[in-house]
């Protein structure tokens, strides 16, 4: 069996590299991507604890928890989408830097 | 079918009724009238449902707390319900889609409340966090709505990625997810010891993001200003508690505080956030900003509450008298927050401090109303906002936390100064003498203020009814 | 029940005024005024019993004592109860209501209904403090009195009386936040040595606390009576508390607010800190030194007038502090009589600057000067007050100063002899004040005529010069009002004749 | 002997009661007179009937008490008041010489237009006065002790408009508050020791509690009554005051600067000589200070231009001789001599008075010449006056200031006898040069009014007592030891007496060659101007007091401790808006605060693991 810090570290790599995206990127459209790949990178570790705790009982809660974060991860991008159509309706550019005006 | 879901049924039937109103017709009074019968039913049921017998599942616990916080949830938005007729008429948008995305989230507070497990807890949360950032960028054509909508969906979002991340890696640690599995330690050890640290940090992270804490704490003068009015009262007072109740209750039931790094965290985060919180209040204008910080500082002073449960010694022989404390500092900070924002939607052209200068001598009633709740804030005794934070001093000094006690004093000191600023507006001699009449106090907003009156000054003065009340929960 | 009554009055009265002013402008004046005289009505059984039978005050320290369950998870009551100290200082407190009632008679026109509800919610409020017996209460009390001051001076006070309310009410806050603080460590450990739970100041006092907390609880009570006091770092409130206050919140302010700190340090420091205390006296003594000549040299500078006489309260309040913490019965006795005599010596030369003021608009002694010449019965009345103030033998303010003096003296000599010069001081300003307003030309503007003293306050001040006189002359009553023996105060020495 | 306690106690009340009469009546100016004289003749023809009554008896003691004061635990304080052959003089001389006074300023203020005001304060200075002198205790004596501050501040600066009048009024009142302190510390220490305040049981006790041998305590008790003493009757340290002083009306100048207040040290130390017996060398210490005094008081005169600022000086150096007698232990040849000095000294400010009264208010002898042709009375008064004051024989003063001499020759300190004839000669020298340059010489001014018939009653009165005054009252007999100690030799003996005819042909020879005016070289030039100002004592106290004080004040106007609370203030709107700088709107940012929280806390979790 894998042993499992390597699941934990290609989970936090994965994880960290979605937090670079998120902070990096001006874009909004990229940092909904980014979002995603944290989002993912968490699936891994649910999928993996299920799989190494599965020996004594049947610990499938890994997979449901997968399932539900796979849904409110689409349900939020879809919300995340329509907040960017209503952005470029008002301001023609997806750039978060030039939405300053609430400041104190 | 465990009785304890009805109210939380009956909330969801009133959305879906909500929504099937939409296809057929569009009128506002008829999903205010159907939200307001739903919010009516959940209250009783839950009222009803005050000493029902404890019970708990996989997925939830309902014992006397949650029910008790879900009455106080289910009242908090009833208040806010109230005024939300008269305040959408001001809206041009369309009406109806409010009342349902306010009953969703009012559902995934409720459901967060009694969440046992972590799926549960982050269905709820995500609900409410969604339905939220609909309230909040409501208005499909304000710039500041939008902004404030898109800067909470990321924000939120990365919270909960943190959450999830946390969690995922208790669970892969002890191969459950729910709250009470975390006490018992299996056998199998996946994971080095230091692991459940690093967790617990990545939870912390989640919820000081969503309890507006110091670190965490930029977007919530933000999401205040840009935010309707409406949506901040709910964002400031619905999913503020349930969030703080799950961390009470994921810090209780997990016995976190054995680790010595999350005492220390906790006190850096609340002596900070109670410090800096007062101390960015101090010459805000802005009276939505205004109160953002406030909400800072006092969830600063709540955060103590947690610091105090590493022994459960009977303090003063009253068993579990933290968790008291807490509840009574919740029940009197909501009713006074939603106070301060109902006196907000009854003034609604005003927003910064000049614009309020003089209030007071053209609509006394609302002033004298503002200034009560303003001192309750403060925590000027014959208030509930003392009574309040006595009784925090009382549990804080009972366990020698001198150096918390300390900033509680500082923080409260700078804190008053910015209270007093907005007294010392209210009674400001007005330069022109037409400044205040496009405000019309009708008949129900009348009764509301009296209502908070009643609630922030009896309580204050007569508070033994309402610890009485929560030492039988508790008790 | 009448203890609870003597509150409630006030209370109503206040309300009472404010909605009357809807129906005619001076109405609220002649219902404050009622209202204060009514307040009489439950002390006058105490007249009969103080005339009468002595006995009864020999024998319990508490002449009325009431008390109701309030909040029951921390067995915390209503506890009222009347002794002899707080006598006096309730009758100080109802006089100087009284005089800032004719303060303010003429002089507020606007908005008069709020102002006398504010005047009369303050006097509540102190009252209240010179009652309570139950600590929490007495906190409560402590900070609900200052919620009214507030407004009275932000709303009708002088130029900048915005900074002034502020600093006011921040400075006494930041102290009460401490007695918060030293209030619960207090009953918090005395439930843990006793494990009885009680903020009854009675039973705190049957068994105080020991180990090495309570120095810190004494100090954090001290330093908020302190605050209020006011002694020397936390002091820079009270000038611009005074200048800016109107006259009748100046009044009450000097009559009465500074007295809840003396009262507190003698009701509730001493007795609950027994060994505590003794090691804080040598500390506020030299505080209280050099309060007395930090307030007589900065009085000695000043051009406004009301700042001289507000920082010449400074230095009075330094000699209350030196009595109360030299734990010697003359020193405590004089403490008590310099708050009386100063609270009625000052509260007039407040009054009397007020009546300047009204007549000339300015407070700055150099354009003020030849007063006597036009105004010979307010000159007459300013130079008694002046004199008074600096401690002329026959009038309260002597008999105060020389019993702290002579009570010090036996304990601490050298800090006596500094205080003692403190009495040179306090004549040089108390004679520039005279000089710069009574004496000399008149450099102000000749033409109007200016009106003297109306009848309403020729009386007023007239029964203050009977008063400062009767307690100069006869203040036996007093002392034997104060129930010295017991206040459980551990006395040092009083016993004479023993050689230095 | 029927008790006359009563009688004993209305004698301090009866100037309160007409005070306070005036105070709230405004009667007609007559009223007002008669009234106010009437009280004090009263006073002192009650006084003159205990005279008559006590004249023959030595040890008479009659005591009255007006009622409870002070009783607290051990401090128990009466308004005692106690009447012994000391007090008996002291009450005739007061009431006696005040009613005369009021008698006079009836006269001399009939012009003023706040008469009223005027002798209240009179009537009030001379009921403190009684009652300093008739206290059975320290703090009575106290009380009448500012109450006589209190009246000399008000009296001196009666003309308010002129702001002189009123800086020598605080002046006046602030030397002497400094005295008073002095002796309310000696009153704390006296009490702390002895456990009392009366005079009677201090004199008893003191000597029971302390004993020559270790008499530290007993010998700072004395000094801090002598700072009283010293400030009250301008001597050495504090007597720069009185020359100022004469900025009042001149019957106030003599009824209170002549006659009473000043003397109200002399009686202090007098009536509590038990105690200060017990410190001789405080005792050495007055015997030096007045000496001292004399001498600068007399050689002050001697240069002084204006009328009233000699007399003053003449006063200090007189009080210096009483001193001196105190200090050599002769407390009744000092009594007899403030007796006489009260009579012949009132004498001359009266006169004075009267002489600027119808110059009208011209003070600058110099300008005065040639008077005695066209004022007979007050040049007669004048006459007598000075004489008395140079003490030729058979006048009041020769008597009184030979005793002193002699007790000083008896004491045994011949150098202060020196001294003392030095400072007879020169008071001779100056009282003659003022009668010269006032009344002989060609006349200048012209008065155009004379004083009125009260003015000249008081006047007659006051010649006759200056002369006869030399009849010492049997009471003080007893106080004093033999007189005329026979190892005088014979030098000791007559110098005295010839010494005022040398000072007055010197002065005559003086005046004949008009040198008084001029003085020719610089040096005489310095010491005329030092003399004059008093030894500089002013410019002294000025320099070491006043302007170090004044700088330090003035250094600390806007109250320091102000600053640092503004100070506060500053640093929490430094604090604000460093918070607010992060509050920038910027979207990533708000994420980054959440990675940087995650990130901190690993950090602080693993330093934590390292340290352990």
């Amino acid at each position: 069996m894998i042993p499992v810090s390597w699941i934990l570290f290609l989970s936090l790599s994965l994880f960290s590299i979605g937090i670079f995206g998120v902070l990096a990127r001006r874009n909004l459209l990229f940092i909904l991507i980014s979002l995603e790949l944290m989002l993912n990178a968490v699936v891994i570790l649910f999928i993996a604890g299920s799989r190494y705790h599965s020996s004594s009982i049947a610990n499938s809660d890994g997979q449901i928890m997968y399932l539900l974060v796979l849904t409110l991860a689409a349900s939020e991008i879809a919300v995340g989408l329509s907040l960017v159509i209503s952005m470029y309706r008002q301001h023609h550019h997806l750039d978060i830097d030039k939405l300053n005006k609430l400041r104190d | 079918m465990n009785v304890h879901f009805y109210p939380s049924f009956i909330v969801m039937f009133g959305a879906l009724f909500i929504l099937i109103q939409l296809c057929f017709v569009r009128s506002q009074f008829l999903a205010y009238f159907i939200s307001g019968i739903s919010l009516l039913l959940a209250l009783l049921m839950q009222l009803f449902l005050q000493n029902q017998t404890s019970s708990t599942e996989t997925l939830f616990t309902f014992n006397a707390q949650t029910s008790f916080i879900s009455l106080l949830l289910l009242m908090i938005v009833g208040l806010i319900w109230a005024q939300l007729y008269n305040w959408l008429k001001t809206l041009n948008e369309h009406k109806e889609e409010y009342y349902l995305l306010f009953l969703l989230s009012t559902l995934g507070g409720l459901i967060m409340v009694a969440s046992n497990h972590f799926s549960s807890f982050f269905m709820g949360l995500e609900l409410m966090s969604l339905s939220f950032v609909g309230l909040i960028a409501y208005c499909g054509h304000d710039k500041k709505a939008q902004e404030a909508g898109i800067k909470y969906l990321i924000l939120s979002a990365i919270a909960s990625a943190f959450i999830l991340m946390g969690a995922a890696i208790l669970y892969l640690q002890f191969g459950s997810l729910s709250f009470t599995a975390l006490l018992h330690i299996t056998s199998t050890q996946l994971l080095p010891a230091w692991a459940i640290l690093c967790a617990i940090i990545f939870i912390f992270t989640g919820l000081f993001f969503k309890l507006s804490l110091v670190p965490c704490h930029l977007w919530v003068a933000d999401l205040f200003e840009g935010a309707p009015l409406v949506t901040s009262a709910m964002l400031a007072t619905l999913s503020k508690l349930s969030v703080f109740i799950v961390l009470w209750r994921l810090v209780t039931l997990g016995n976190w505080q054995q680790y010595q790094l999350i005492i220390d965290v906790l006190s850096i985060v609340a002596v900070s956030s109670m410090f800096i919180g007062n101390c960015l209040g101090l010459l805000q204008k802005n009276l939505l900003r205004l109160i953002a910080y406030s909400s800072i500082a006092h969830f600063g002073y709540l955060l103590i509450v947690l610091l105090l449960i590493n022994n459960h010694s009977m303090t003063f022989s009253i068993q579990n008298f933290n968790e008291q404390i807490m509840l009574f500092y919740l029940v009197a900070y909501l009713f006074t927050l939603v106070g301060v924002f109902s006196i907000f939607i009854q003034i609604p052209k005003i927003k910064t401090l000049d614009e309020l200068s003089g209030l007071f001598w053209q609509k006394p009633f609302i002033a004298i109303t503002l200034m009560l709740l303003m001192l309750s804030l403060a925590g000027i005794p014959l208030t509930l906002g003392f009574m309040a934070k006595f009784y925090l001093v009382m549990a804080a000094v009972s366990q020698q936390l001198w150096l918390v006690l300390a900033a509680l004093v500082i923080s409260s000191i700078i804190g008053m100064f910015y209270y007093l600023r907005v007294i010392m507006a209210l009674i400001k001699t007005p330069t022109d003498k037409a400044k205040f009449n496009h405000i019309n106090v009708d008949g129900n907003a009348l009764s509301l203020n009296i209502l908070i009156i009643f609630l922030v000054i009896g309580f204050g003065i007569f508070p033994s009814s309402l610890s009485q009340f929560i030492q039988q929960i508790t008790g | 029940m009448s203890l609870f009554i003597l509150l409630l009055i006030p209370l109503l009265g206040g309300v009472l005024a404010w909605f009357s002013q809807r129906f005619d402008a001076n109405l609220p004046k002649r219902i404050t005024f009622i209202s204060l005289l009514m307040c009489w009505l439950p002390l006058i059984p105490l007249f009969h019993t103080m005339l009468f039978d002595g006995a009864s005050l020999k024998k319990s320290q508490w002449l009325i004592n009431e008390s109701f369950n309030w909040i029951s998870i921390f067995n915390i009551k209503a506890h009222l109860a009347l002794d002899g100290l707080s006598f006096l200082l309730i009758v100080l407190t109802l006089l100087m209501a009284l005089v800032a009632l004719s303060a303010a008679w003429h002089e507020i026109k606007q908005r008069t209904g709020f102002f006398y509800f504010n005047l009369l919610w303050t006097i509540a409020g102190v009252l209240g403090v010179f009652l309570a017996i139950d600590l929490f209460l007495f906190f409560v009390f402590w900070e609900v009195m200052l919620v009214p001051m507030y407004f009275l001076i932000s709303i009708w006070g002088h130029e900048n009386k915005h900074y002034a309310a502020i600093k006011f009410f921040i400075f006494t806050q930041a102290g009460g936040l401490l007695m918060l603080l030293s209030l619960c460590g207090l009953v918090g450990i005395h439930y843990q040595q006793t494990g009885v739970l009680t903020f009854d100041y009675i039973l705190l006092m049957q068994n105080p606390i020991t180990g090495d907390f309570p120095f810190w609880i004494a100090l954090g009570f001290t330093i908020s009576f302190l605050v209020k006091l006011p002694a020397l770092p936390f002091h820079s409130w009270l000038p611009d508390a005074h200048t800016q206050a109107p006259t009748a919140a100046s009044v009450i302010l000097a009559a009465v607010l500074l007295k809840t700190g003396g009262y507190g340090i003698i009701r509730f420091v001493l007795p609950l800190f027994p060994e505590a205390s003794i090691q804080l006296a040598p500390f506020m003594m030299l505080i209280g030194v050099i309060g007395i000549i930090y307030g007589a040299m900065m009085a000695f500078v000043q051009t406004d007038l009301k700042r001289l006489v507000a920082y010449s309260s400074v230095s009075h309040m330094g000699f209350v502090l030196l009595g109360c913490f030299a734990f010697n019965i003359y020193a405590l006795q004089g403490a008590v009589m310099q708050m009386l005599a100063h609270g009625i010596s000052t509260s007039a030369l407040f009054f009397l600057v007020g009546m300047i003021q009204h007549r000339y608009h300015t407070r700055d002694l150099n354009k003020l000067g030849g007063l006597w010449i036009n105004l010979p019965k307010l000159s007459a009345f300013g130079l008694f007050f002046g004199i008074a103030s600096l401690g002329m033998p026959g009038l309260g303010n002597f008999i105060a100063e020389f019993l702290i003096l002579v009570g010090s003296f036996e304990q601490y000599p050298i800090i006596t002899v500094f205080a003692t010069s403190g009495l040179i001081l306090a004549a040089v300003y108390s004679l520039l004040l005279i000089y710069k307003t009574f004496f000399g030309k008149v450099n102000s503007p000749q033409n109007i005529k200016i009106p003297d003293t109306n009848t309403k306050e020729w009386f007023t001040l007239i029964t203050m010069c009977f008063i400062l006189i009767y307690l100069g002359l006869h203040p036996q009553p007093i002392f034997d009002l104060v129930p010295i023996k017991l206040m459980n105060i551990a006395f040092v020495s009083f016993s004479m004749g023993v050689s230095l | 002997m029927t008790n006359y306690s009563n009688l004993l106690s209305l004698i301090p009340l009866l100037p309160i009661l007409s005070a306070v009469i005036l105070l709230f009546s405004n009667p007609s100016r007559l009223w007002v007179s008669i009234l106010a004289v009437g009280s004090i003749t009263s006073v002192a023809l009650i006084s003159s009937f205990l005279n008559y009554v006590y004249w023959q008896q030595t040890d008479f003691i009659l005591k009255a008490s007006l009622g409870n004061w002070i009783s607290i635990a051990e401090l128990s304080i009466s308004f005692g008041l106690y009447l012994d052959s000391l007090s008996l003089v002291m009450i005739t001389i007061i009431s006696g010489v005040g009613a005369l006074i009021h008698l006079y300023s009836t006269g001399f203020m009939s012009q003023d237009k706040s008469f009223k005001r005027y002798f209240i304060y009179l009537n009030l200075f001379v009921s403190a006065m009684l009652f300093l002198v008739l206290a059975d205790n320290l703090l009575l004596l106290y009380l009448g002790w500012e109450g006589v501050g209190l009246c000399s501040y008000l009296l001196i600066g009666f003309w308010y408009q002129d702001k002189n009048n009123n800086l020598a009024a605080n002046k006046a009142f602030l030397m002497t508050r400094i005295g008073d302190t002095a002796m309310a510390i000696g009153l704390f220490l006296l009490f702390t020791h002895l456990g009392t305040l009366d005079i009677q049981e201090i004199q008893v006790k003191a000597h029971t509690v302390w004993s020559l041998s270790d008499n530290t305590i007993a010998s700072i008790c004395c000094l801090l009554l002598l700072g009283g003493a010293v400030g009250k009757s301008a001597q050495f340290p504090l007597q720069n005051w009185l020359p100022d002083a004469m900025a009042g009306p001149t019957p106030v100048s003599a009824l209170i600067h002549a006659a009473t207040m000043v003397t109200a040290g002399i009686y202090l130390i007098a009536r509590n000589s038990q105690l200060f017996q017990l410190a001789p060398d405080v005792l050495y210490v007055i015997a030096l200070i007045g000496t001292f005094t004399l001498l600068l008081g007399a050689s002050a005169a001697m240069v002084q231009s204006d009328l009233k600022r000699i007399l003053a000086y003449s006063t200090i150096s007189q009080l210096g001789y009483m001193f001196l007698a105190l200090g050599v232990g002769a407390s009744a040849s000092a009594v007899f001599h403030l007796m006489t000095h009260a009579f012949f000294k009132a004498l001359l400010f009266l006169s004075a008075g009267a002489l600027i009264y119808s110059l009208h208010h011209e003070h600058n002898i110099f300008k005065m010449g040639g008077l005695f042709k066209k004022l007979p009375v007050v040049t007669v008064s004048f006459a007598i006056g000075c004489s008395a004051l140079a003490s030729l024989p058979f006048t009041s003063g020769f008597f009184s200031k030979e005793l002193i001499l002699e007790q000083v020759v008896a004491s045994g300190h011949i150098t202060l006898w020196w001294a003392a004839v030095l400072g007879a000669f020169i008071t001779a020298f100056y009282s003659a040069r003022l009668f010269f340059i006032v009344f002989l010489g060609q006349a200048q001014l012209s008065p155009d009014t004379t004083p009125t018939k009260s003015m000249s009653l008081a006047l007659i009165i006051l010649c006759l007592f200056s002369l006869l005054g030399g009849v010492q009252p049997s009471g003080l007999i007893s106080l004093m030891p033999p007189l005329h100690a026979d190892n005088l030799t014979n030098l000791q003996h007559w110098l005295p007496i010839i010494l005022p005819f040398i000072a007055i042909s010197f002065a005559w020879w003086i005046f004949k060659k008009s040198q008084f005016g001029r003085t020719h070289t610089s040096l005489l030039q310095g010491i005329h101007q030092l003399l004059k100002s008093g030894w500089a004592f002013d410019h002294i106290y000025q320099t070491i007091f006043i302007q170090p004080f004044k700088y330090l004040c003035q250094l600390n106007q806007y109250d320091v401790i102000d600053l640092f609370y503004r100070f506060i203030e500053k640093v929490s709107c430094i604090l604000n808006n460093t918070f607010s700088q992060f509050q920038n709107g910027q979207l990533r940012s708000y994420n980054a605060s959440l990675v940087i929280f995650c990130i901190l806390a690993f950090a602080w979790f693993i330093s934590g693991e390292l340290i352990k």
